[in-house]
């Protein structure tokens, strides 16, 4: 039973209690006098056509496709960098290989003009 | 050197992901990649093999190096490499055939042509017409997927090294299969044509059949021996311990396990009844035949059989029905090549017939006759394979000239195209006498000499009398093909205006064919007369070494040197002389339609298997739409009751009809392909749901039955 | 005062069982990738459990769960991949509506 | 009944619960959000564990990437008429029955597991479990070819994703 | 003395004291010290909180040429107060079809997912919540969880402009997450650690920052791209979207994205004050001098970190309001195209050369590392400035744009 993480999740608490207190004290205190109007969707006063949900460009998703692998892939290398000291060169060595085989993926995205935002 | 043999794979390898992914855009450095591995691999082979030959006794002290692979519970397995006599051997001619045909392609595929007006990915280019000094004229255009290609034989190459080099039945199968994905990648190179892709399909399933049993044997190999490396499997006493344990059909577990080995030879070797994937697979293009024909595919099916000779040659029926299925083959397909009029059939069906040859050779213990066959046969079947491109190469051209189409593979629209293509007739010439085993000069003599010499000398006198005949045909059928080609007069105005074709096809003919002559001779008998002894049998020495105890050489008779040359020269007069003025089908005698229409075979597969497959496929489709309105309990349950029953009609019925019927072509699993299509509508939770209800009552089953209870 | 090794592989039985029913249960093909990545972390949890019990000198389970995080990730992206550009086609995602995989 | 065990059937019932909730919600983009949930369940499962590297990764991975894809997806492919009627299969009791089934007889098997009861080994001293995996990934003796392979792995699945989801964008 | 040299255990070893004699059980005891010490440093965030806002409009109003808040209290000091009031008092609206439950947990998970990276911050040698063993990447889970906030606020106000923000936001974090997380692992090499306090005692000698300072240079930026300040705030760019993903929200909900916004932004002041420029220490070996002992002292230390992690702030600030917004394109392409290779060839060269020159003496591989940081520089910089010309060219004649895009096509 480890204490520091015990801190964590009490952190986790108190962060999540903090930010309710005002808010449960504004339910208290604020006004609530709702009218359709009020309710509306903003849109700068226009009428809101349509659902909120309008199609989206698979771009975005090309996006988080490419952070996702970069995500992992990074995160492997942490404990990688801690090995650094204690283990050989050719182990400095293997994280490049790890990190050349990232970076054909970067380049493969960019010949297939993915990195761009058309 | 064993980490040079571990390399001698790899550049193919990765010149296919390069290719792939990097250069695709680029025909010229796609093909230099391509063509750069090849050439790296050939050099390595090259080294390999010259080194060993210079090692005394090579048989017994062979390159070798394994690395442990997968821990298997206690100890590992392991994956390695080896050269031994026969595989450097078999590694010489693949090396050269390889990247012989490597270069043949780029000049096959046009490049440097302009771009097809009208070509599309997945046609043969059409060809594309050029403005020159004012009137307008077509020329061949380049291949579309050009650089596809390269990709996929240098995939090709890859298979075919990993399984010479291998030391285990494992990787063996690993190339195997690579090389069945590629066949079939290829043989559909041109997958706009309904046909290929027929064709493609039905290689890969008939190919498939083959392997299946080849996946059983070698699980078999693995559960008796405990090991798939070949150095532990023929270790005598393993050997006798697999010959003496009994496994089931009475026969030895030796027996079981050659005779699944076995029909994956026969499956990949298109030997009889497996044969019929294989003329078919001339829709691909042309270097994809001889890849397949002579370098790589077949020869791995026969390949794979010698290496197993030890175990094959403990189980006496095992080694009859090879004699059995291959002597029949042999004879069998010439009958078929004689009726052909593709140039490319014939010489497919040719291909069959002397791969029979060799099965047969083994069949009767003549091992070093068969490796040597296979050696000579893969050069110049190559040989003939690429000329035959050059021709229709040569008549493409001659097509796009006149503008009108003829079918530029029909033999009867060639004719004297000798002073066209010089260079393609002379070689084409030499592959061809090799082929029909012309005397002494050609290496086709030599080995088949040896195989016919064994067969008789030991006494085999029906394979003796089947192969001579077969040889009698051949030797025919190769010079009518020659007349009808080279010889005579043209018979269409594209033969008129056929044309030479560049120097990257030309060069690999003229290659190929030195070896075609020259490999003979370093396997000519001691005690031939006058030539004999003058060069050493280096051949048997050499690859005779690879066995336990090297074989006797047999003792030398006329009987079968006169048949040899009876029937190769006999033959040889007696098809120029019919086809001397043959000018077209009608006055050919031999169109019987029987012959023409190979024995009918697909049209058997097709009522035996095909039909009623449709059938069951119909009428479960109904049960199927009534199902899917019933509840889906009944639902899943009648799913799960069609599932086993394809299973039962997979592994429980064709292996039935194929002992009586002696067949199971790719049609039974394409049909049964078309029926799952009809009746699992490509739903994937089903296919877990089902996969899940078995997986429970058989842990449950398996859990009570552990209990005892 | 620790807890028992049963306990996490019971839970990360009953983690697999409901990623199970929700692959094989749900209609969209999306929600079904949702529950093979239940599956997948109760696998992990099940790998770090014995990682901390049986050998915790040894890193096996550790590095194996890591490798799962690999092999979950490229699951997700290809899957979805797919998922998007089916229904860019078909508008659909519903996994019984596509089937182009039958011929 | 100790404090760490409260805690462990605290977080057992959220990552059950979530889970459940994952694969029942009829709102796709709560699906997805009760999966972050469960989750972030498991990483506390992993802090029990003290295994603190992957807690950590399983948070910036899982809830940072994979979720966020998820959500992506969702939008990207979400329709009105999906979001209405039911999410699950006509005969969804089948895959409920299955998973009991499998679930009874994975918990029967566990509990006649040799030392299920056992409990957490002591770390062994000076044992930094981050360093101990960074050498266990790149050391040619332990998992340096799993590690690479991962990459590759990844390489192939972001070249394999993009494609596919870009391939009619020209 | 003692307390002054540890006041934080001093209070903590009393309070235990204090509780364990009330015969509570020490488990208890220990969580309650905890809980009081979380709140006591929270409760310091927020008021520091209601600081910056106080700072943010006083320096945006010099920036622009105004007084900003005057009149209530000295220098207005007292505003944010009333602005917090104001908040508080303000109806607070849920648009219809907006998803309740998802609506209300934005702001507070927003909120949260910064506070939490105060557990981690040391604000002196003694005075810190948690040492964990895998800090740096606690960061980037954290910053999970803020992206997480931002994409359930944007879906579930049900409008469009909160989504399209929401997407850009996110599309913007997780692209500049990749060369942050790159980054984060040159000090993990060169403290080989990850924990903060390990990497702010690694920097006792020599400051990071100066070891790398093209580390420092993209972490900068990819810290303000994370926060979505300008000019990455295209995610809230007002004349586009309106407000971005918080457009609906109204009262303290909207008080708390915007809260969160500057304590998320002083408290990657902080970690770059940490992570490159010694935190709390660091003062080149100063501290060890007989005169300068008194540096050691935690309330000095952490008075030299609040200077460090205000100045990050404010370097933060100036670049926010002197800098025009970037378009999506470019700020995409600026991440994967140059920010994300640049990363990925300093995490390299630092990682070789911390093994190459593990031999040299000290100032060797101060030298070294500087030397190759300034070379990697020059040569980005040269490729930026031939790439630059190339395209002027294209611009000027339109001809020679025609037949590179026949090249390229």
């Amino acid at each position: 039973m480890q204490n520091e993480w015990i801190y964590i999740g009490l952190f986790l608490v108190i962060g999540i209690i903090v930010p309710i207190v005002p808010l449960a004290f504004a339910r208290l205190v604020a006004p609530r006098k709702p009218n359709p109007i009020k309710q509306s969707t903003y849109e700068c006063g226009m009428e809101t056509v349509g659902e909120s949900w309008v199609q989206f460009k698979a771009q975005y998703y090309i996006f988080a496709l490419v952070f996702l692998v970069f995500d992992v892939e990074t995160v492997f290398l942490f404990p990688w960098a801690l090995t650094l000291k204690q283990l050989p060169l050719f182990v400095v060595l293997e994280g490049i290989l790890f990190i050349g085989i990232l970076v054909a993926g970067l380049v493969y995205a960019w010949r297939k003009g993915l990195l761009e935002w058309a | 050197m064993n980490f040079l043999i571990w390399l001698l794979p790899l550049p193919p390898l990765l010149a296919f992901f390069a290719i792939l992914l990097l250069t695709n855009k680029k025909n010229a450095l796609s093909h230099w990649v391509a063509v750069g591995a090849a050439g790296l691999s050939w050099l390595g082979s090259m080294i390999v093999f010259i080194k060993a030959l210079g090692v005394e006794e090579f048989g017994k002290h062979i390159f070798e190096s394994s690395i442990n692979w997968l821990p298997t519970g206690a100890d590992w397995f392991r994956i390695g490499v080896q050269v031994d006599p026969l595989s450097a051997v078999v590694l010489f001619f693949v090396a050269w055939t390889v990247l012989a045909i490597f270069v043949y392609s780029i000049g096959y595929h046009n490049f440097g042509q302009p771009k097809g007006d009208h070509d599309i990915a997945g046609l043969q280019p059409h060809g594309a017409t050029v403005e020159e000094h004012g009137h307008k004229h077509m020329v061949p255009s380049i291949e579309p997927m050009y650089a596809r290609f390269f990709a996929f034989i240098c995939l090709f190459a890859f298979g075919m090294y990993t399984l010479v080099l291998s030391d285990n039945l494992l990787t063996l199968f690993v190339g195997w299969e690579i090389m069945g994905l590629c066949s079939y990648l290829l043989i559909g190179f041109w997958y706009g044509k309904k046909s290929a892709r027929d064709a493609a399909i039905k290689a890969f399933m008939t190919t498939r059949i083959g392997d299946v049993f080849m996946l059983l044997g070698i699980a078999f190999a693995y559960s008796f021996s405990g090991s798939l490396s070949f150095r532990d499997i023929f270790q005598p006493q393993m050997l006798q311990g697999l010959a003496s344990t009994p496994a089931f059909f009475g026969l030895s577990a030796a027996g079981v396990i050659g005779l699944f080995l076995f029909i994956g030879t026969i499956g990949k070797s298109a030997q009889w009844p497996l044969h019929v994937w294989l003329p078919d697979a001339m829709e691909g293009p042309t270097p994809v035949s001889a890849m397949i024909h002579a370098a790589t595919m077949v020869s791995a099916g026969v390949y794979m059989v010698i290496r197993m000779f030890p175990l094959l040659s403990i189980d006496p029926h095992t080694m009859t029905v090879v004699a059995v299925i291959g002597s029949f083959t042999a004879l069998f397909a010439a009958t078929i090549a004689v009726a052909q009029n593709d140039i490319k059939r014939v010489l497919a069906y040719s291909t069959i017939s002397q791969l029979g040859f060799m099965i047969a050779a083994l069949g009767i213990h003549a091992y070093v006759a068969a490796a040597f066959h296979l050696v000579t046969h893969a050069f110049f079947k190559a040989l003939l394979f690429l000329g035959s491109g050059s021709v229709i190469h040569g008549m493409e051209h001659g097509v796009l000239h006149t503008g009108k189409h003829v079918d530029a593979q029909d033999m009867f629209n060639m004719g004297g195209l000798r002073r066209k293509m010089p260079i393609t007739f002379w070689t084409f010439l030499i592959g061809g006498l090799a082929l029909s085993g012309f005397p002494v000069l050609t290496a086709g003599f030599w080995s088949k000499d040896e195989i016919l010499a064994e067969a008789f000398g030991n006494g085999h006198l029906v394979v003796f009398i089947i192969l001579a005949a077969a040889a009698f045909l051949t030797a025919f059928y190769t010079m009518r093909q020659i007349t009808l080609t080279f010889l005579g007069k043209a018979r269409t105005n594209a033969a008129e205006h056929a044309s030479e074709t560049t120097w990257t096809m030309t060069i690999p003919l003229i290659v190929l064919a030195v070896f075609a002559v020259g490999f003979g001779w370093v396997g000519i008998p001691e005690h031939f007369p006058a030539l004999g002894g003058l060069l050493p049998n280096w051949f048997h020495e050499f690859v005779g070494g690879t066995l336990a105890e090297q074989p006797e050489a047999v003792a030398f008779s006329w009987v079968p040197l006169i048949t040899s040359l009876v029937v190769a020269l006999g033959g040889l007069f007696v098809g120029w002389l019919v086809y001397r003025k043959v000018f077209s089908p009608a006055e050919d005698r031999l169109q019987i339609p029987l012959l023409k229409n190979k024995y009918y075979f697909d049209e058997i597969y097709n009522f035996l298997f095909v039909r009623p497959a449709y059938w069951v496929a119909e009428t479960f489709s109904s049960l199927f739409m009534d199902q899917t309105v019933i509840d889906g309990f009944l639902h899943s349950l009648a799913r799960f009751s069609l599932f086993l029953g394809n299973i039962f009609r997979n592994y429980f019925d064709k292996p039935v009809i194929n002992e009586f019927f002696g067949d199971g072509t790719g049609n039974v699993v394409k049909a049964s392909g078309s029926s799952l299509r009809k009746i699992q509508a490509g739903r994937v939770q089903y296919y877990m749901v089902i996969s899940l209800v078995l997986l429970v009552i058989f842990a449950f089953l398996f859990y009570f039955l552990k209990r005892g209870m | 005062m620790s807890i028992p090794l049963s306990w996490y592989l019971i839970l990360a039985a009953t983690l697999f069982c409901i990623g199970l029913y929700g692959v094989l249960s749900r209609k969209n093909a999306i929600a079904i990738l949702l529950g093979v990545e239940l599956m997948l972390n109760a696998v992990n949890v099940n790998l770090v459990a014995f990682w901390r019990y049986l050998n915790p000198a040894e890193m096996a389970g550790q590095a194996f769960a890591v490798i799962v995080f690999a092999v979950a990730a490229a699951e997700v992206a290809v899957g979805l991949a797919l998922i998007i550009s089916v229904y860019r086609r078909q508008k659909t995602v519903v996994a019984d509506e596509i089937d182009l995989m039958k011929w | 009944m100790s404090a760490e065990q409260i805690l462990f059937i605290l977080v057992g019932v959220v990552i059950l619960g979530s889970a459940l909730m994952v694969v029942t919600t009829r709102k796709l983009i709560h699906a997805a959000l009760w999966l972050v949930v469960t989750l972030f369940g498991v990483a506390v499962l992993f802090t029990l564990l003290r295994a603190n590297f992957l807690a950590v990764i399983q948070v910036v991975v899982y809830i940072g990437a994979i979720a966020i894809l998820f959500i992506f997806a969702v939008m990207l492919t979400r329709r009105e008429q999906m979001e209405k009627g039911r999410q699950t299969r006509p005969n969804w009791w089948i895959p409920a029955l299955l998973g009991a089934l499998i679930l009874t007889g994975l918990v029967v098997l566990i509990l006649n597991l040799p030392g299920a009861e056992r409990t957490a080994l002591a770390l062994p001293e000076g044992l930094d479990p981050v360093r101990a995996l960074g050498s266990a990934l790149v050391s040619p003796k332990a998992y340096v070819l799993p590690f690479e392979v991962a990459s590759v792995l990844m390489l192939a699945a972001l070249v394999g994703a993009v494609y596919v989801a870009t391939v009619d964008k020209k | 003395m003692t307390f002054w040299n540890n006041p934080i255990n001093f209070i903590a070893d009393w309070l235990t004291g204090l509780l364990t004699g009330w015969h509570l059980p020490a488990a208890l005891a220990t969580i309650l010290v905890y809980l009081i010490g979380i709140i006591v440093l929270v409760l310091f965030a927020m008021v520091l909180d209601i600081g910056l806002v106080w700072v943010e409009r006083k320096v945006v109003a010099r920036f622009q040429d105004r007084l900003g808040p005057n009149r209530i209290g000295p220098f207005g000091l007292i505003q944010p107060v009333a602005d917090i009031i104001k908040m508080v008092i303000k109806e607070d609206i849920t648009p219809d079809g907006a998803d309740k439950v998802i609506y209300n947990i934005a702001p507070v998970l927003a909120a949260t997912s910064v506070i939490l990276l105060w557990a981690i911050l040391p604000l002196a040698s003694t005075i810190y919540g948690v040492d964990l063993n895998v800090g740096l990447l606690y960061i980037v889970a954290a910053g999970a969880l803020g992206t997480l906030a931002i994409i359930m606020a944007g879906w579930s106000s049900n409008n469009k402009y909160a989504l399209l923000g929401a997407f850009r936001m996110v599309a913007n974090m997780i692209s500049y997450e990749v060369p942050m997380v790159i980054i984060l692992l040159v000090p993990t090499i060169l403290a080989n650690t990850m924990s903060i306090r390990g990497i702010t005692e690694a920097q006792s000698g020599m400051w990071f920052g100066i070891l790398s300072p093209l580390a420092f240079i993209i972490f900068l930026i990819s810290a303000i791209a994370e926060l979505g300040r300008a000019p990455f705030d295209l995610s809230e760019a007002e004349s586009e979207i309106v407000a971005g993903f918080h457009i609906e929200y109204t009262g303290m909900k909207f008080g708390w994205f915007y809260a969160g916004e500057l304590l998320h932004a002083f408290t990657f002041g902080g970690f770059m004050a940490i992570l490159f420029f010694g935190g709390y220490g660091g003062f080149f070996g100063l501290e060890k001098l007989p005169g300068f002992t008194w540096l050691n002292f935690p309330l000095v230390q952490m008075l030299v970190f609040m200077a460090k992690a205000m100045f990050g702030y404010w370097v933060i600030m100036w670049i926010k309001y002197s800098m025009p917004r970037i378009r999506i394109d470019h700020m995409l392409a600026f991440n994967w195209k140059f920010l994300v290779p640049l990363a990925l060839v300093v995490l390299v060269n630092t990682a070789v050369l911390n093994k190459v020159l593990a031999g040299l003496p000290n100032w060797g591989y101060v030298l070294g590392m500087f030397g190759s940081n300034i070379l990697i520089g020059f040569v980005t910089i040269e490729i930026l400035r031939a790439f630059g010309r190339r395209q002027r060219k294209l611009e000027e004649n339109p001809t020679l744009q025609a037949q590179t895009q026949e090249q390229v096509s």
